[in-house]
């Protein structure tokens, strides 16, 4: 920011997937139109999925996914070394995601029915602030990259970083949809963090929370919504599970 | 004011000329809810087929024509040591069709607010000015209480208001262009029968509303029961959404941020419509929230619409739409939390004690 | 002089997606040991689909992977609905073809430019490129992002989609949008050009090893979604039989599984389709295809690169006539309304890596029991395999050195385009 | 092409009553462009705080530029944002606009890394101010806590341009630690020179500290109070002023004498963006300035 007397250095960057789709990083080249730009603002050191160049002197380590093998908490640990900057970034880094799903089955039973007998190295699931300290959190699956442009452009013009701190329903009654709850569904919206412009909802399908609880959501008054509606238990528990990201929220039996 | 009756079928013909030559909005049929019912928003048209006209109520208003959710105030670019700063007021001309008394009546008290005192706003102004309405009557809808808050009719903030006479429509036009426009149809003057027709469907109107919300007094009420444990009560309930203030013709707090562009040379001070339901919406630096609890807040939605702001000469800027109690997932709606703050004062009237004292 | 020793050992490879390892081993002339190992770690897709309601399924195996979401949505909704005997609009059934389409164009787009390209150029990624070959890389860029439209615009997002459901597609995208996204894929018609004549200019290893190729075919158009099996060794069968067609064994060296036909390994990708449906493409596709001197069957794997390019251009025409059909569409039914009822079916389709099946059993209150995912880099594994020790030796015959065997191997892997984490779902 | 609505055309038609003449320089200038100013210079004054000195490059605007004390302004950084702050300067300063900052969040924070010679924008002056002229020939008791002291600044400069024309003037200033203490440079010229009555105290004392130690109510015992003749100016966190006015009010000043600034979430300055209602008042409008009995009257004021 040269006109206000001080100026920055290209952000030096590596990114690392661990178990996870990659999807997140996908979307880091995405959003054509400004992707010059945005590379222009980053000094890729390590970056395995687009360039074969690799160094370990990066400042800011993005991490995408999440941890489910010995050898992967070694990585993660050496990454956090290097990094002065550490962000989780995505559904899986932040929470655990989809693949958390796998908890809910006993591990060497998930590894008999798809590998029969061979020996498989896995562990339970596990998100990445669970294995080291994260600086930052960028959740969605995927992470749009809107979100990710503008938190890169905040760390580089050094402006602190934040969240929406409201619920989904904000981008949806901006974007004018049809509230599911009126269609006969549940939808997580009212309880999720805003930040994804609500692309679930607006293609009319139920939010399942990837990105977490807003700031203090009132979780009595949404279940009590729930069984008003006569919407079922099951289901709701079934999307609070879906991306793991409701874990304090939905063991809440009462 | 001018009054002019034009058939229906001739109206359509009307309609369908204006809208094949402007950026026109009008109620549109988007879904089916889970009862059958049929689900409308204002939305871009085409052709007069496009219109749904006899369509019950839109689920979000019109506001954002005039006071988009999302707009860039001023821009900035950066040289090498310095900036400049970058304003335009500009607006595309826009027709909106199918507008309700309220709804227009909202829009005049955002012009009370936007445009007027010391500090109006420009672009607000811009877009307002080349706005053309036609607003249209309609029967209640069984929660409805616009008349409770003397919105039901409405004599101003409109260029064509047309009255369902049955065959006909009886026009109010409220602006030469209007009347230009209609110069090119088959309109005629009323006739005394046609007068009679008018004041039959104000009446029906009037005589319609199923939900009655007494608000007289409400302002000293609010004064009083600033503490009540309805609050609570009611904010216990609240999800902190903001869909009631999305979905509101007249709510339009915002916010305020910048945003620099990727190639950082540039920013953009970008306004968004907020909502005082929302948990940050009073948060200061050091993470002190001047309301913390979301009764504080929901509160804050009812004091802005029915004690009303002091900038806005303490108008009360609810229309009865009812729209936010339409939207509202946890069945919060203004007739319930109104009656339930005045069974509250009244009971204290009754034991001549004062409201609960503050904590 | 030959070279009689060499080895090679790379660790987790470059510029594809996913976590896979490099070794190579010569000594004295002598092939010790070549394997394309996937140490990537596996996620156990199959298990968590079990007890998850149907309408959900979809939405978790599209996380599978992050390029080919698409597919796998489709893949799991098409055996979902042959399970539960569910028939989607027609209107639907277009849609869901041209999110096909914009996968396949903006995967095709980001492997080729971001992920095959640079090593022809001899460049360690794209970035490079952006100075010194702007023209190709906006070519690219534009490319990808007309893929990438196309994905948003059918399905509300560029990954992972939200509006495919089983019963349909849950919302319409709008007339103004589809003609809009029609003048943008117009307006990349020029740069398929662009890119034919920079890839002209770049050199196509010179190898060739005799393999089946497997893809989709029905025998009216170049196939996406659903249809028979075929392999260029002539086998033939129903989707619902591709057990028969995968026979998949594990390994020690490696998390992924593989699969072989009626050979040791055999290949899936736009090749295999190529192989088998040259007749269906776009007539510009098929023009393009022969400039490179690409006939079927061709056995280069290096030309898989080239088939992508071939397809793009089927693509971009086939999904401008597509569009200029919807437009005519009212596309109000979107969905089948459906209950759920027991039964098991098999959804295969075309992702931009090869065919691609889901295997899906349901019971009468539409959970999911049993699931099965066979992915197309899983298929690919065993032949990449061996594709690998053929083209060491014949490097080594060549006189080649570490440094270009290595390369020459990385490229020969990257080729398949491998995604990996698919592999391991 | 009849039916076409031609943007001037819609716009002769006088829909929106009262339409503001936006041609009129001033008012356009103060809803959404930022008066350019360049940071002449910053004084850092603890580790916490920074003085910004601005002038306003354009000689007209610095000329419509006029405040009263106690007023605030809009300050842009741009690319970071726009936030509330007190003028902390004279009255009478033309020249330059002094601003004391505290390191608080986001735009604060860059702030304090810009250097001399950027430039910034400020709209305004907004909001009430202090009734300087209805002070006059009184006594006047100054209370500043903490950071208080930079809106304090602003009528501080006002009675010793007009020093004359006021009675006793005291000044009681407490910090937590003597490390806070704000323009301490400035304390001598404000007791030798402008004959203000000045007294500081810290909660926590340290080695050094030679002064008082306590809360800044303790001050009272030292001066005398003639409540009939004596208007007083609170300014620090809520619970500070809470605690001081109790106390003059005990002593028996009106309350509509005492005068305190209230903070709140802002975000336009202009009464538009509703973040910083009390009750139903805009404090960007009917304060920040207010007198103790209006902040009584004030739900959730404090
Ligand atoms: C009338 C008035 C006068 C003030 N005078 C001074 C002064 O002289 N010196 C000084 O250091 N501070 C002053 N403040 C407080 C100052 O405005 C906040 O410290 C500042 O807004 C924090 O912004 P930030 O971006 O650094 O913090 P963040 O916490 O990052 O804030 C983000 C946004 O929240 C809003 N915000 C946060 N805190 C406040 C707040 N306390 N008041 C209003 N908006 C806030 C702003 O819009 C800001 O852009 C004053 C506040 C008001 C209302
Ligand atoms: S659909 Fe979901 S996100 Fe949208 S308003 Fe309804 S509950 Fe909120
Ligand atoms: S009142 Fe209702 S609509 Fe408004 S924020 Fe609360 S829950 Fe949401
Ligand atoms: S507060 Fe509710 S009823 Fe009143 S105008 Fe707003 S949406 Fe309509």
């Amino acid at each position: 920011m040269q006109h206000l007397g001080f100026s920055h250095t290209k952000l030096k960057i590596g990114s690392f997937d661990f178990t996870c789709c990659e999807g997140c990083q996908l979307q880091l080249a995405n959003h054509e139109s400004s992707l010059p730009a945005f590379l222009e603002l980053l000094d890729i050191r390590n970056f395995r999925e687009i360039s074969s160049e690799r160094h370990d002197d990066y400042d800011i380590a993005l991490v995408e996914g999440s941890i489910t093998r010995q050898d992967e908490v070694e990585r993660l640990e050496t990454i956090r070394k290097n990094a002065k900057v550490l962000v989780a970034y995505g559904s899986c880094a932040c929470f655990g995601g989809v693949n958390s799903l796998k908890n809910n089955f006993p591990l060497d039973q998930a590894v008999r029915e798809v590998y029969g007998d061979k020996s498989v190295d896995t562990l339970p699931v596990r998100k990445i602030s669970d294995v080291v300290k994260v600086d930052y959190s960028i959740p969605g699956c995927p992470v749009s990259k809107e979100e990710v442009e503008r938190i890169i452009v905040s760390i580089a013009t050094g402006s602190i970083i934040s969240l929406p701190k409201y619920p989904v329903c904000v981008e949806c009654k901006q974007r004018l949809n049809t509230c599911l709850f009126d269609l006969g569904e549940i939808c997580l919206g009212p309880i999720t963090r805003a930040g994804c412009d609500a692309v679930c909802t607006s293609g009319k399908t139920p939010c399942l929370g990837c990105r977490g609880p807003a700031d203090d959501i009132n979780f009595p008054s949404f279940k009590q919504l729930v069984s008003d509606l006569k919407l079922s238990r099951d289901e709701l528990d079934e999307k609070l599970g879906f991306y793991n990201c409701f874990e304090e929220f939905r063991h809440d039996k009462s | 004011m001018i009054y002019k009756i034009i058939t229906k079928p001739e109206f359509r013909k009307f309609i369908d000329a204006l809208v094949r030559q402007n950026l026109s909005y009008a109620p549109k049929e988007v879904d089916v809810d889970k009862n059958g019912e049929p689900v409308y928003q204002f939305k871009e048209v085409s052709s007069v087929s496009d219109i749904a006209f006899d369509y019950s109520v839109t689920a979000s208003s019109a506001k954002h024509f005039l006071m988009p959710f999302k707009e860039d105030l001023s821009r900035f670019t950066f040289t090498d040591k310095d900036w400049q700063q970058d304003i335009t007021y500009e607006a595309q001309p826009i027709v909106l069709i199918g507008l309700r008394a309220c709804d227009i009546s909202a829009v005049t008290i955002l012009d009370n607010v936007l445009l007027n005192g010391q500090f109006p706003s420009p672009h607000y102004l811009a877009r307002r000015k080349n706005t053309f309405i036609i607003g249209m009557d309609h029967l209640p809808l069984p929660d409805c209480f616009c008349k409770s808050m003397n919105h039901h009719t409405v004599n101003d903030g409109f260029n064509l208001f047309c009255s369902d006479i049955g065959d006909s429509y009886y026009l109010s036009i409220n602006s030469s262009k209007a009347f230009n426009y209609l110069k090119e149809f088959e309109i005629s003057d009323p006739t005394d029968e046609d007068d009679c027709k008018l004041i039959e469907r104000r009446k029906l109107i009037k005589h319609s509303f199923k939900t009655e919300v007494e608000v007289t007094g409400l302002p000293s009420f609010l004064d009083i029961e600033f503490d009540s444990p309805i609050w609570t009560k009611w904010g216990d309930k609240c999800l902190n959404c903001g869909t009631c203030a999305m979905v509101c013709p007249t709510c339009y707090c915002y916010n305020m941020e910048d945003r620099p562009d990727t190639d950082l040379k540039g920013s953009a001070r970008q306004k968004q419509l907020y909502s005082c339901n929302l948990v940050d919406f009073a948060e200061v630096a050091g993470e002190h929230n001047f309301r913390p609890k979301n009764g504080d807040r929901l509160k804050y939605r009812y004091y802005h619409h029915y004690l009303g702001f002091a900038e806005n000469a303490n108008q009360q800027i609810c229309v009865g739409c009812n729209r936010c109690g339409r939207a509202c997932l946890a069945d919060i709606n203004p007739k319930d939390v109104i009656n339930d703050l005045r069974m509250e004062k009244e009971s204290c009237m009754i034991c001549a004690s004062p409201s609960p004292p503050r904590t | 002089m030959t070279k009689v020793n060499c080895s090679i050992d790379v660790h987790h490879l470059t510029r594809v997606e996913g976590h896979g390892d490099i070794r190579i081993s010569i000594k004295e002339g002598k092939l010790i040991d070549a394997t394309w190992a996937v140490v990537e770690t596996p996620r156990f897709f199959e298990v968590m689909v079990k007890g998850m309601s149907a309408q959900r399924v979809p939405f978790l195996t599209s996380r599978i992977c992050g390029i080919c979401s698409i597919s796998h949505a489709l893949a799991s909704i098409r055996s979902l609905e042959r399970a539960m005997e569910i028939t989607p609009p027609d209107a639907a059934e277009k849609i869901r073809l041209l999110a096909m389409h914009g996968e396949t164009l903006q995967s095709h787009a980001l492997h080729l430019f971001f992920l095959a390209i640079p090593d022809f150029v001899n460049t360690p990624s794209v970035l490079p490129l952006i100075k010194s070959h702007p023209e190709i890389v906006q070519a690219g860029l534009r490319l990808k992002e007309a893929g990438n439209a196309i994905s948003a615009l059918t399905t509300g997002r560029l990954t992972h989609p939200v509006s495919l459901v089983v019963g349909g597609v849950s919302k319409a995208p709008e007339k103004k949008d589809l003609l809009a996204l029609k003048h943008q894929l117009e307006g990349v018609l020029p740069d398929l050009e662009k890119t034919d004549a920079f890839c002209k200019t770049l050199t196509i290893p010179d190898f060739t090893r005799e393999t089946e190729f497997v893809s989709l075919y029905n025998g009216i158009t170049y196939p996406f979604i659903g249809g028979d099996l075929l392999s260029t060794d002539g086998i033939r069968q129903n989707e619902n039989e591709y057990l028969t067609m995968t026979n998949e064994y594990l390994e020690e060296y490696t998390t992924s599984k593989l699969t072989k036909l009626s050979r040791e390994s055999f290949a899936a990708g736009a090749l295999a389709r190529f192989n088998n449906n040259y007749a269906f493409l776009h007539p510009r596709a098929k023009e393009a295809a022969e400039t490179f001197g690409l006939r079927p069957v061709n056995h280069n794997p290096f030309m898989n690169n080239i088939a992508q390019l071939v397809e793009c251009h089927h693509i971009v025409h086939d999904a401008i006539s597509m569009i200029e059909k919807l437009l005519d569409d009212p596309l109000d039914q979107l969905k089948t309304q459906w209950t759920p009822k027991a039964g098991a079916a098999t959804g295969a389709v075309e992702a931009p890596r090869g065919i691609l099946y889901h295997h899906m059993e349901v019971d009468e209150s539409g959970k999911v029991v049993k699931g099965d995912c066979i992915i197309p880099t899983t298929q690919n594994n065993a032949n990449i395999h061996l594709d690998l020790s053929a083209l060491a030796l014949q490097a080594l015959e060549e006189g080649k050195n570490d440094k270009e065997i290595q390369l020459l191997c990385e490229m020969a892997v990257r080729s398949y385009d491998p995604c990996i984490s698919c592999s391991v779902h | 092409m009849r039916f076409t609505i031609p943007s001037q055309d819609v716009n002769r038609e006088p829909f929106a009553r009262n339409v503001p003449d936006f041609h009129y320089r001033s008012a356009l200038m103060q809803t959404d462009r930022g008066y350019k100013c360049r940071i002449t210079n910053i004084v850092s004054l603890t580790e916490q705080e920074k003085l910004f000195q601005l002038r306003i490059l354009d000689p007209d605007e610095r000329n419509l530029f006029r405040f009263r004390p106690g007023q605030f302004l809009m300050l842009q950084v741009p690319g970071y944002g726009e936030i509330p702050i007190s003028i902390s300067s004279s009255t009478s300063n033309n020249e330059q606009i002094e601003l004391c900052i505290r390191k608080a969040g986001h735009v604060t924070s860059t702030l304090f890394q810009t250097q001399a010679g950027a430039h910034v924008a400020i709209r305004g002056p907004f909001g009430s101010s202090f009734p300087m002229e209805e002070m006059m020939d009184r006594n006047i008791i100054l209370v500043a806590g903490g950071l208080g002291i930079a809106p304090l600044r602003a009528p501080l400069f006002w009675i010793n341009d007009h020093r004359d024309r006021y009675r006793d003037v005291h000044m009681l200033y407490g910090t937590k630690d003597p490390s806070q203490l704000l323009f301490t440079y400035q304390f001598d010229e404000w007791e030798k020179i402008n004959h203000i009555d000045l007294h500081t105290i810290v909660e926590n004392a340290t080695e050094e500290w030679e002064g008082r130690t306590g809360m800044i109510t303790e001050l009272f015992s030292d001066i005398a109070i003639d409540p009939e003749n004596t208007y007083a100016i609170v300014c620090g966190p809520p619970v500070m002023f809470k605690f001081v006015c109790n106390y003059l009010d005990k002593q028996g000043i009106p309350m509509n004498r005492m005068f305190v600034s209230l903070e709140r979430r802002m975000h336009c300055g202009m009464g538009k963006c509703c973040r910083c209602m009390v009750g139903s008042t805009f404090t960007c409008v009917k304060g920040p300035v207010f007198d103790y009995w209006s902040v009584m009257n004030l739900k959730e004021a404090i």
